[in-house]
């Protein structure tokens, strides 16, 4: 499976509930191997979800969130079928970016 | 350090013994017996419960499991098995040729015994003898890959109660009792047996965690740990009990662990599947 | 048997230039640590045969090879004696247990 | 059996098997009225915000304001997290206007542990996995209105297991 994103959008009356699973090793920084040297931190820094165009929900995380970072959240003005865009960026400069139809 | 070692030896020593008997190795009455020591101690668990582990004992436990179960941290290892499980080896042969059903919702049939062999044949031992008789390197017992196969197998019985069998052969009740006699053997330098922790004081807290009752401890195997950050099969677990209680472990899939995940299995026989789960 | 790579230590052949006048004390306190280290070796062989290994002894087994070549013999030999103490409960744990099990049992 | 629509599982759950409605749902009747919230900050993300040890001066940089605790926040924690890895923390109100939300940690390293800007439109119910170093209040704070409200909780954090 390419993308490290997970979405389940379900449209509950008007409101659309969105949980998200990301697979990131969401490291802090502060924790050591096991030879004692520091892990680098490697965490997520800011998750966006846009809905026609219009951010929805805008997430920017520190390192105390945990690896394979959670998020569930709602908002209202969506349909079935309308596509929701989700795309993160860590502190390394990476990306990853997919798209997912609302049920 | 020094306090809790007391406090543990302490805790080990004053619960009473249960009584002795007849010397027979007569399993179906062992399970009946185990069966009913948990639900005596624990009248308010529904007995499927008890696949749940330490999340049948405590509330507050029991919430936080919940919540990850709307989203849980295995999703990613379960749709990596789902795929390694597919693909085909050099050979173009599968590892569902080498299961009954095409390896699917069987998991709650093993570990089996084979009676050509003579041995117990765990899931994860029957996956590496499909790889090597398949012309494939064996993989690591305590890796991602096998938890990810296992999980998704897992996965397909969820449900489905555990359904062990012991064929009227004597290598195979010896198997059984070998098991049994590792489970309530104590080992390690905090002299401990798997009974100690998980029949004498199962719902106690080892500061943040809850110990599972015995009964249905493997039914969610393989289980993502909060604390590993990650997957981990039946072998990871047995091993890291055994360096908790300061024994230095035997190899996985060790004959000793064989027979003991075939104890295990076979007294929680009826419990559902719960696997692949996710723990403290 | 948890295969542990315990490459042997030179230790017999302690290096020739060592012929100082403290040699002698040192050659014996090495004759010392060598027997006491066999017979903690010994012993945690006889508690891996009964698949009853502690990880205090392999760690005190460690300890006392790691002071022997520093040439720390006193330390070496204490930390060999602990290693064989420990490995000796470990078998007198095992062979306790063959019967003691029973008395945890469910029935 | 897993049913794979579009790409995800729809793992079945024995847990949630008839458990109903997904809990957010149930909120999602608060009262959300016509206000025009302030629009999402969009300011890009508080750098140095996150990088503060101590508590007020994480909030200061990030508000300024002062904050008022308040009984319309519902802030969900568990008494004793199960592993301080993973310590599900979710928060509801029925503040109207809400425009952000934060968690902060006074006993982790970094006390501020994520930032949330609600744009119009999206219910102020959050429910997200925190990591916590040890015992520790857990603070959310809802901007609504311009104003600053808080609610707090104190989470016991413990390793598990024999140790050694």
């Amino acid at each position: 499976m390419a993308s490290s994103i997970r979405v389940r959008a379900i449209l509950n009356g008007e409101t659309t509930e969105v949980q998200t699973l990301i697979q990131h090793p969401m490291d802090s920084g502060f924790i050591k191997d096991d030879k004692g040297a520091f892990i680098p931190a490697h965490f997520i820094k800011e998750l966006t979800f846009e809905h026609n165009g219009r951010p929805v929900f805008i997430a920017d995380w520190g390192t105390a969130v945990s690896k394979d970072p959670y998020v569930k959240f709602a908002f209202k003005g969506a349909n079935k079928g309308d596509e929701l865009k989700v795309s993160w960026i860590d502190n390394k400069g990476e990306t990853d970016t997919a798209t997912f139809k609302i049920q | 350090m020094r306090f809790w070692l007391i406090t543990l030896a302490v805790l080990a020593l004053s619960v009473a013994h249960p009584a002795h008997a007849a010397d027979g190795i007569d399993p179906a009455a062992d399970a009946r017996a185990f069966r009913n020591y948990f639900v005596e101690k624990f009248p308010n668990v529904k007995l499927d419960d008890f696949a749940n582990g330490p999340y049948s004992l405590n509330e507050d436990m029991r919430r936080q499991w919940e919540e990850k179960e709307q989203f849980p941290p295995y999703e990613f290892s379960l749709e990596t098995g789902k795929e390694l499980f597919a693909k085909p080896f050099a050979n173009g042969k599968h590892y569902a040729d080498c299961f009954p059903e095409q390896g699917i919702g069987v998991r709650q049939n093993y570990p089996r015994f084979d009676e050509k062999t003579g041995q117990v044949i765990t899931l994860e031992l029957a996956l590496n003898l499909c790889r090597e008789t398949n012309g494939e390197k064996a993989i690591s017992y305590t890796g991602d890959d096998m938890a990810a196969l296992t999980a998704y197998m897992a996965f397909t019985s969820r449900g489905k109660p555990f359904d062990i069998k012991i064929p009227n052969d004597p290598r195979a009740l010896e198997a059984y009792e070998n098991g049994k006699r590792y489970f309530y053997t104590r080992r390690g330098q905090l002299n401990f047996s798997c009974a100690t922790c998980h029949v004498q004081n199962p719902g106690e807290r080892l500061r943040a965690e809850v110990l599972a009752p015995a009964l249905g401890i493997l039914n969610a195997l393989p289980i993502y740990r909060s604390e590993w950050g990650g997957m981990g099969t039946t072998s990871r677990r047995f091993v890291s009990c055994n360096s908790q209680v300061r024994g230095v472990p035997l190899e996985p899939q060790a004959e000793e662990y064989r027979d003991l995940e075939y104890f295990l299995s076979y007294v929680s026989n009826g419990l559902p599947i719960s696997g692949p789960g996710s723990r403290p | 048997m948890r295969i542990l790579s315990r490459a042997w230590m030179p230790l017999c052949c302690v290096p020739l230039a060592f012929l100082t006048s403290g040699a002698a004390l040192a050659a014996s306190s090495d004759a010392d640590f060598r027997s006491a280290y066999a017979r903690a070796d010994a012993a945690e062989k006889e508690a891996g045969r009964l698949r009853n290994q502690w990880i205090a002894t392999e760690a005190a087994l460690t300890e006392a090879r790691a002071a022997a070549e520093k040439q720390d013999f006193e330390a070496a030999i204490a930390a060999a004696k602990e290693a064989e103490a420990l490995a000796k409960a470990s078998i007198f744990q095992a062979t306790n247990e063959k019967d003691a099990w029973k008395n945890l049992e469910i029935r | 059996m897993t049913v794979f629509e579009e790409g995800f599982p729809v793992t079945r759950r024995l847990v949630l098997r008839g458990a109903g409605s997904v809990a957010l749902a149930g909120l999602g009747v608060a009262s959300f009225d016509v206000l025009p919230a302030l629009a999402a900050a969009n300011d890009k993300y508080p750098e140095d915000a996150f990088k503060q040890k101590d508590n007020k001066e994480a909030i200061k940089l990030l508000y300024g304001g002062p904050i008022e605790p308040s009984d319309k926040i519902k802030l969900d924690a568990p008494e004793i997290a199960e592993n301080g890895a993973v310590v599900p923390i979710s928060v509801s109100t029925s503040l109207a206007g809400v425009s952000s939300i934060a968690f902060v940690v006074p006993e982790n390293p970094n006390v501020l542990a994520a930032y949330y800007k609600i744009p119009q439109g999206t219910l102020p119910n959050i429910a997200n996995r925190l990591k916590m170093a040890k015992t520790s209040t857990v603070t959310v704070i809802v901007e609504s209105g311009g104003k600053l409200f808080s609610s707090t909780k104190e989470v016991k954090v413990t390793v598990g297991g024999c140790g050694g």
